[in-house]
């Protein structure tokens, strides 16, 4: 059922990166009130057993240099305001990814402290699940963001006939 | 710096594969719930529905839809019906429209369980 | 590196004459928690009394009741003390009518930050009118914003003090949106231009209101909750809410669950250290240091997915029990391996003068000021502040096997290094034993109701990998909460870092000193 | 020979001036009309200046009085051509200037008055060609400054700086008398060329000691530190165009005053002296501009500025003065030059600054730097203008300043040729300070700049800001002039070599200027360049990429949004670098000097760890006004209470006094 990740595949991501992006995709991070898991684990990707520049991906400080923002945590409303100037100091075009089961809506509901989810204060394009989602999740979920076609959620059934292994 | 230099030569490559190949450590990552329609009836449904501490499942008449975005992979259902649920080993999840997350699950048990 | 064993020579007299000055009967066999209630008039006698006694630490102040809708309802202030000595905490409980009380910080410096939260969420506020900080609500929450009690009768505006830098100096924003990777935090640096004149610290930007979310669930429900409070601190966080809520159901776990949340707990210590490091590392700009903790960091993860199913260890702890035992196999197997990386990796840093001279005599916090704050953790250890709950309150597994606390002197970043390094030994060591004995997940069957008990409330502790984390729990005739306080070590440390921010540095040297605490916003905004 | 007549116009221009303002300054027409004339004037004294350049010193002319005190004698010299240029040139600037800066009313009229009087008798001291004239053309002009700083006297610190300047003024004016009544014992005459002429017949003890006393004396005025402290004190008090007057000329006459005993009376001296006095100027540069560095208040901030700058001069005549002795007269005809160039620039440039120092003022309502800030936007004209100036006085290509400080340094880095070993040294060292103060210079208005005119309002009055009804053509005409001097410097320095040569004798011409517009110092074969074309260089260098952007601009529009903040709430002013803490970084390294005292309150001291308002001071001792005058200040009034009782007040008294001195006076011509 999952899609075959051979050495081509990659390739392509990669092309795709590079005809997107110019063989660079900058990414900011933005907490919009996570536990800090989700932090560690972005900042895993850039350790040696994830290494996410081999790919062509980066990370960098400053919203001005970023094409992707990575957003976790619930989005708190007292967080609106930083969220909200953080996005538009982004040029265009630019990616929202929301990061982990907060961003989803998966821990919080909306009410007087967050909005729930990032999904209705950000345009996200690209939903990562997990608590936390792991390097390998998050690099697939950025390999999804710059490349539209590595689309095989919507083919995942979640039913196992066979009963349990 | 030498040092540092020598290091890493004895400590050689330790990056991932991935995506080129799969990587063997994500055999132990938490992973979200596969169900078995055959053992899910409705009040098993609404018993997972209520245990679920993330509003990942809901059930609507005789279809139990789960959203994988919700979910994180805690293993309280999978606790709660073990014949019924268990972990489905996905981790690539990422999607570019929630509405891929959520799925729709039909409940095949018959009677109580 | 100086190991103290469990046994502190502090001051005498011990528990039983400072409990009878209290007016408690100390020979009714006081447990490991002795609860004495003070009338609000001698509240602030028995905090003077108790904040001049060497032996009684004040660990948590917190507030219960309040319920707007029950009008008149008191706010009942609680104090926890440590008082290690006698492998006890003691908590004081006044119910205070009307909206002032004594100003406890005065006394005891320690209860400042929470007399800040306990007027934001309580309204009521200490006497003497000093200023306080913002440290939970954000700046929008109005009096209809969700508290846990009434809200404050004044305009936080005319409550909290105002930042206003004046002379030759400025002050420098950073935050909330920081470097890449690190939690939301705004810093108001105050600088001369070279010097670090003082430090603006909010929190708030990420207060999710978690304990204001646990009312009304379950403890089991709540846990969900607990653990995602502080990712980085679950198993400290979880066990501590845990054992507060067995201690107001009355439940034990079994041995081998306690051993498994052990092991979690010490496997949570390993990989936080080991992050610590790599982010010492990248605050000194030291790249391959960084990269050989990292690997470290990410094996140990690996090893905590393997014995127990997540990265983080999530849903390990279960109230009364484990949910999961770890998978012994993989530990013994990939333990040494892992912690091979992270030894190594220090081995290496402490030899790289660079990287120990950058880390000498920055971010100094004196003894004094770690004991007067009422900091916890490797913090407070490395500042010679010999405090451990394992080793001070022990419950099993740690009371049959006691770790042998590493302290430093000089309360240096370089300090703070060492103790962790010495902890995770450490925590390999003890994860070992544990093994030995036999770990497991299982758990102690719940009461279905509590109507019957008196005292449905329970206090709870755990030595997490960034200090003591305590927490308590307040059950209703059903068993769900009606208040429940989380107190995790963060909480507690933030209030040392900017002492020792202040302390004879230059502004570079904060990232330094940031990842030498190793502290998480979420902990202390919950 | 027009140079004088030239002069006697601006004379009477200024004369009739001072009337009309009298008269008139209580309305605008009237303060326009006189401002008219005083522009007239400084035109005069400006072509005045200029053609005594060209045509060379003109013989003295001798008018009424006795033989013994009252000559008139004047004579317009080439060395001093330069300074009456000057003193033209911001004439004619703050002419310009005032009808828009000053309030008609009687202040104003008495104000003006006693202005172009000061200007008249700046320009006698310039064109006496006798020491009694000079000094009493000296006298006047201290005492009309006097009254110049003294506009406001209802300010507190009005009387504080009017007297600061006052008494030192005197105090360098007793000196100056000694200096030349040796010189004129000596040589049997009163007439300067003469005195220049027989100076050979003073003995080497007396020359050198009046040389000494000149220096001091005239120090007083030039602002040589320890000697500089009445010009902080009182260029902020004194009226925008007040200030200029005071840093643009007073201070320069000061400096013609040295270089008139060290190059035109006592060419001839020890090299000790050139040595002592190069050092006076290098310690007055860095003294200067370090003080300037802790300086919030902008007219302070260019007082200290104006003190480095004299000092630079300085150091040029020294160097000039020891090569002379090493009989290097190349290299002393260079430096003397490069020294007078810098004169000329450092008098635009600075009366620019001041000018426009006091536009801000009056615009933004505050000195203070730190309560300034972001003027760029309200006060575009002002900002363009004061630019021009900074790029100036920070010496950056293509500018005047630089030009002039790159002569002195290739004079400095020649030191070698003196031949002595100790000499080179203590030249490279004099060049090693220069170079210190150069940079501290820029990085000083790289602040003095940057923290008014850019970055956020620091209060709503700064916000509030705005430049209309300003003066604009007298700022504006002093930047045409800062670009002239800088591009047209072989044209300036083909002039002054031409014109120094009656000073020193020496062709420095061919060897300065050897065409195409390169300038070679003093000697082939070390160095040279074009200020003309590194000024269009840099242009095109600016010019090209700007060009380039211009046509390569992509098709998109382009998005614009806030400045990235780290997504905080609010950003506010207070959260920018201010003047105080951009210069703490000297204040740590320079604290021997300074021994600043810090203060420190803060809410957070609590020991319970309560964050709240922080005051932070940092303030420098003042090591000249307590160490050095405090002492002599008290002397001065404990012999004044000693001499008290001789002044009962009665006339009859006074009258034995005048009978008594006479008598003495006769018995001493008798004997």
């Amino acid at each position: 059922m999952s899609l075959p990740r051979t050495e081509e595949t990659a390739q392509a991501l990669r092309r795709s990166v590079a005809r997107q992006f110019g063989r660079s995709l900058h990414i900011r991070t933005l907490d919009t009130g996570s536990c800090a898991a989700c932090e560690q684990e972005i900042r895993l990707l850039a350790a040696p057993h994830y290494d996410l520049h081999r790919l062509g991906f980066f990370f960098t400080p400053a919203p001005r240099h970023a094409d992707l923002l990575m957003a976790t945590g619930p989005m708190i409303r007292a967080f609106d305001i930083a969220a909200r100037k953080t996005y538009e100091a982004m040029p265009g075009p630019k990616l929202v990814v929301a990061t982990g089961a907060c961003a989803l809506g998966g821990v919080y509901q909306p009410d007087a402290f967050t909005h729930g989810s990032v999904g209705d204060t950000l345009p996200v394009d690209v939903w990562i699940p997990g608590c936390p989602p792991s390097p390998l999740a998050l690099l697939q979920g950025l390999l999804v963001a710059v490349d539209r076609l590595a689309e095989k959620v919507r083919d995942l059934t979640f039913i196992q006939e066979g009963g349990p292994r | 710096m030498p040092l540092w230099f020598l290091r890493g030569l004895r400590r050689g490559v330790v990056t991932t594969r991935y995506p080129g190949q799969p990587d063997a450590s994500a055999a132990q990552l938490p992973t979200p719930p596969a169900f078995r329609p055959a053992a899910l009836t409705r009040d098993l449904a609404d018993r997972l529905a209520a245990i679920c501490p993330s509003w990942a499942l809901t059930r609507n008449g005789d279809v139990l839809f789960f959203d994988a975005g919700a979910c994180t992979a805690c293993g309280r259902c999978r606790e709660a019906a073990p014949g019924a649920v268990t972990a489905s080993g996905e981790f690539e999840l990422a999607a570019t429209d929630p509405a891929h997350l959520v799925k729709r699950i039909p409940l095949l048990g018959e009677g109580g369980s | 590196m100086t190991a103290v064993g469990p046994d502190l020579a502090c001051g005498r007299p011990g528990l039983p004459r400072l409990l009878s000055q209290l007016g408690y009967d100390a020979r009714a066999g006081a447990g490991p928690v002795v609860t004495v209630s003070v009338a609000a008039a001698d509240l602030e006698a028995a905090v003077r009394r108790l904040a001049a006694h060497e032996g009684a630490r004040l660990a948590d102040f917190f507030a219960s009741g309040g319920n707007p809708a029950i009008d008149g309802d008191p706010v009942v202030l609680r104090l926890v003390w440590g008082l290690d000595c006698d492998r006890r905490y003691l908590v004081t409980e006044s119910a205070i009518e009307g909206e002032r009380y004594p100003a406890l910080s005065d006394i005891a410096p320690a209860a400042f930050a929470e007399e800040c939260e306990i007027f934001e969420q309580f309204g009521i506020r200490p006497a003497g009118g000093k200023p306080l900080n913002r440290v939970v609500l954000p700046p929008h929450a109005g009096p209809d914003f969700p508290r846990l009690g009434r809200p404050p009768a004044q305009e936080p505006a005319e409550v909290h003090a105002q930042h206003v830098v004046g002379g030759h100096a400025f002050e420098f924003p950073f935050g909330p949106v920081r470097q890449v990777g690190v939690e939301s935090l705004y810093y108001g640096l105050v600088t001369s231009g070279e010097e670090v004149v003082d430090l603006y610290l909010f929190t708030w930007h990420k207060h999710r209101g978690v304990e204001w979310r646990l009312r009304g669930r379950t403890p089991r429900e709540a846990l969900f909750h607990v653990e995602r409070t502080e990712g980085l601190g679950a198993v400290g966080a979880a066990w501590a809410f845990a054992a507060a809520a067995e201690a107001a159901l009355e439940a034990a776990p079994p041995a081998p669950a306690m051993r498994a949340r052990a092991i979690a707990l010490e496997l949570e210590r390993l990989y936080n250290h080991a992050a610590a490091t790599a982010a010492l590392c990248q605050s000194t700009g030291l790249t391959v240091g960084q990269a050989a903790a990292e690997i470290a960091l990410e094996r140990l993860l690996r090893l905590n997915a393997a014995a127990f199913g997540h990265r983080y260890l999530f849903g390990v702890v279960d109230i009364g029990g484990a949910r999961r035992g770890p998978d012994t196999a993989a530990l013994r197997r990939g333990l040494p391996g892992a912690y091979g990386e992270l030894r190594h990796a220090a081995d290496a840093l402490l030899a790289t003068n660079s990287f120990v001279d950058r880390l000498e005599a920055t971010g100094i916090l004196t003894r004094e000021a770690a004991r007067r704050l009422g900091l916890v953790g490797p913090v407070a250890r490395a500042a010679g502040v010999a405090t451990d709950v394992r080793a001070d309150h022990p419950a099993e597994p740690y009371s049959s096997r006691p770790p042998a606390v590493a302290t430093g002197q000089s309360g240096d970043v370089l300090a703070r290094f060492r103790v962790m390094l010495a902890e995770a030994a450490e925590s390999v060591r003890l994860i070992g034993e544990l093994l030995e004995a036999g770990a497991g997940p299982g758990g102690a069957d719940l009461p279905e109701s509590v109507t019957g008990r008196s005292d449905r409330s329970g206090l709870g502790w755990a030595e997490s990998s960034r200090g003591e984390a305590l927490a308590w729990v307040a059950l209703d005739g059903s068993g769900r909460i009606t208040r429940a306080r989380l107190r995790p070590a963060s909480v507690r440390n933030w209030r040392g870092f900017d002492d020792a921010c202040r302390s004879q540095n230059v502004f570079t040297d904060i990232p330094i000193i940031e990842a030498s605490f190793w502290l998480t916003v979420a902990g202390t905004s919950r | 020979m027009t140079s004088l007549p030239l002069m006697y116009g601006a004379a009477a221009a200024w004369g009739v001036a001072a009337l009309l303002a009298l008269t008139g300054g209580a309305s605008r027409p009237g303060i326009r009309a006189c401002c008219v004339l005083s522009g007239i004037g400084g035109a005069a004294a400006l072509a005045g200046g200029v053609s005594t350049l060209l045509s060379g010193d003109s013989r003295v002319v001798t008018a009424g009085g006795s033989v013994v005190v009252g000559t008139l004698q004047l004579q317009a010299t080439s060395l001093a051509g330069v300074f009456a240029a000057l003193l033209g040139l911001v004439a004619v600037a703050t002419a310009a200037f005032v009808p828009r800066y000053h309030q008609p009313g009687r202040g104003t009229a008495l104000y003006l008055a006693v202005y172009n009087l000061a200007l008249l008798a700046s320009l006698a001291v310039l064109a006496a060609g006798g020491v009694v004239t000079f000094l009493v053309a000296w006298g006047t002009m201290s005492l009309l400054g006097y009254l110049l700083i003294l506009r406001h006297p209802q300010r507190d610190e009005a009387a504080a700086g009017a007297f600061w300047f006052a008494a030192l003024s005197e105090t360098g004016f007793v000196l100056i008398i000694a200096a030349f009544v040796i010189l004129a014992a000596r040589t049997h005459t009163m007439q300067l060329d003469l005195i220049a002429a027989r100076a050979h017949l003073v003995t080497p003890g007396w020359r050198d000691t009046a040389y000494l006393l000149a220096l001091t004396g005239f120090g007083f005025k030039a602002g040589l530190v320890p000697l500089h402290v009445w010009l902080p004190e009182a260029h902020p008090v004194a009226p925008a165009d007040g200030s200029a007057f005071l840093s643009g000329l007073v201070v320069k006459l000061g400096v013609y005053g040295i270089a008139l005993f060290a190059f035109r009376l006592l060419p001839e001296g020890p090299a000790w002296r050139g040595i002592l006095t190069m050092a006076a100027g290098a310690v007055t540069a860095a003294i200067g501009i370090l003080y300037a560095l802790n300086e919030r208040d902008i007219k302070r901030f260019l007082a200290f500025s104006t003190i480095e700058n004299v000092g630079i001069i300085v150091i040029a005549f020294g160097a000039a003065m020891t090569f002379w002795a090493y009989g290097n007269r190349l290299l002393w005809a260079f430096l003397l030059l490069a020294g007078l160039y810098h004169v000329a620039n450092h008098g635009s440039y600075k009366s620019l600054l001041f000018l426009e120092a006091g536009v801000v003022e009056h615009a933004a309502g505050s000195r203070d730097m730190d309560r300034l800030g972001g003027l760029t936007r309200p006060m575009p004209r002002a900002s363009v203008i004061t630019f021009i100036g900074t790029l100036g006085i920070a010496a950056l290509p293509p500018l005047n300043g630089f030009v002039s400080e790159w002569l002195i340094f290739q004079g400095l880095f020649q030191g070698f040729r003196t031949g002595s070993h100790l000499v080179a040294i203590l030249i490279m060292l004099a060049a090693a300070t220069l170079g210190l103060t150069g940079g501290l210079a820029i990085y000083a208005f790289v602040r003095g700049y940057g923290i008014p005119f850019l970055g956020m309002p620091r209060t709503r009055r700064a916000a509030a800001a705005s430049e209309a009804g300003q003066p604009v053509a007298g700022p504006a005409l002093l930047a045409v002039a800062c670009v002239a001097l800088a591009v047209g410097a072989p044209v300036v320095l083909a002039v002054l070599s031409r014109a120094m040569r009656t000073v020193t004798g020496v062709a420095l011409r061919p060897v300065l200027l050897p065409g195409n517009l390169t300038v070679i110092p003093a000697h082939t074969n070390f160095s040279g360049f074009s200020p003309t074309y590194l000024a269009v260089f840099l242009l095109a260098v600016t010019a090209v990429p700007a060009l380039i952007y211009l046509a390569g601009r992509p098709r998109a529009g382009s998005l614009t949004v806030p400045v990235w903040d780290g997504g905080m709430v609010a950003f506010r002013p207070r959260m920018q670098y201010s003047a105080m803490t951009f210069s703490a970084p000297t204040r740590v390294t320079f604290d021997a000097l300074y021994r600043p005292a810090v203060s420190v309150r803060r809410a957070s001291d609590d020991p319970a760890g309560r964050s709240g308002p922080v005051h932070y001071e940092s303030q420098a001792a003042p090591v000249f006004g307590k160490n050095l005058y405090r002492p002599v200040i008290r002397a001065v009034e404990w012999l004044a209470d000693f001499v008290q009782p001789i002044q009962s007040g009665d006339v009859n008294l006074y009258l034995f006094y005048v009978f008594a001195a006479v008598l003495i006076a006769y018995l001493l011509g008798a004997l």
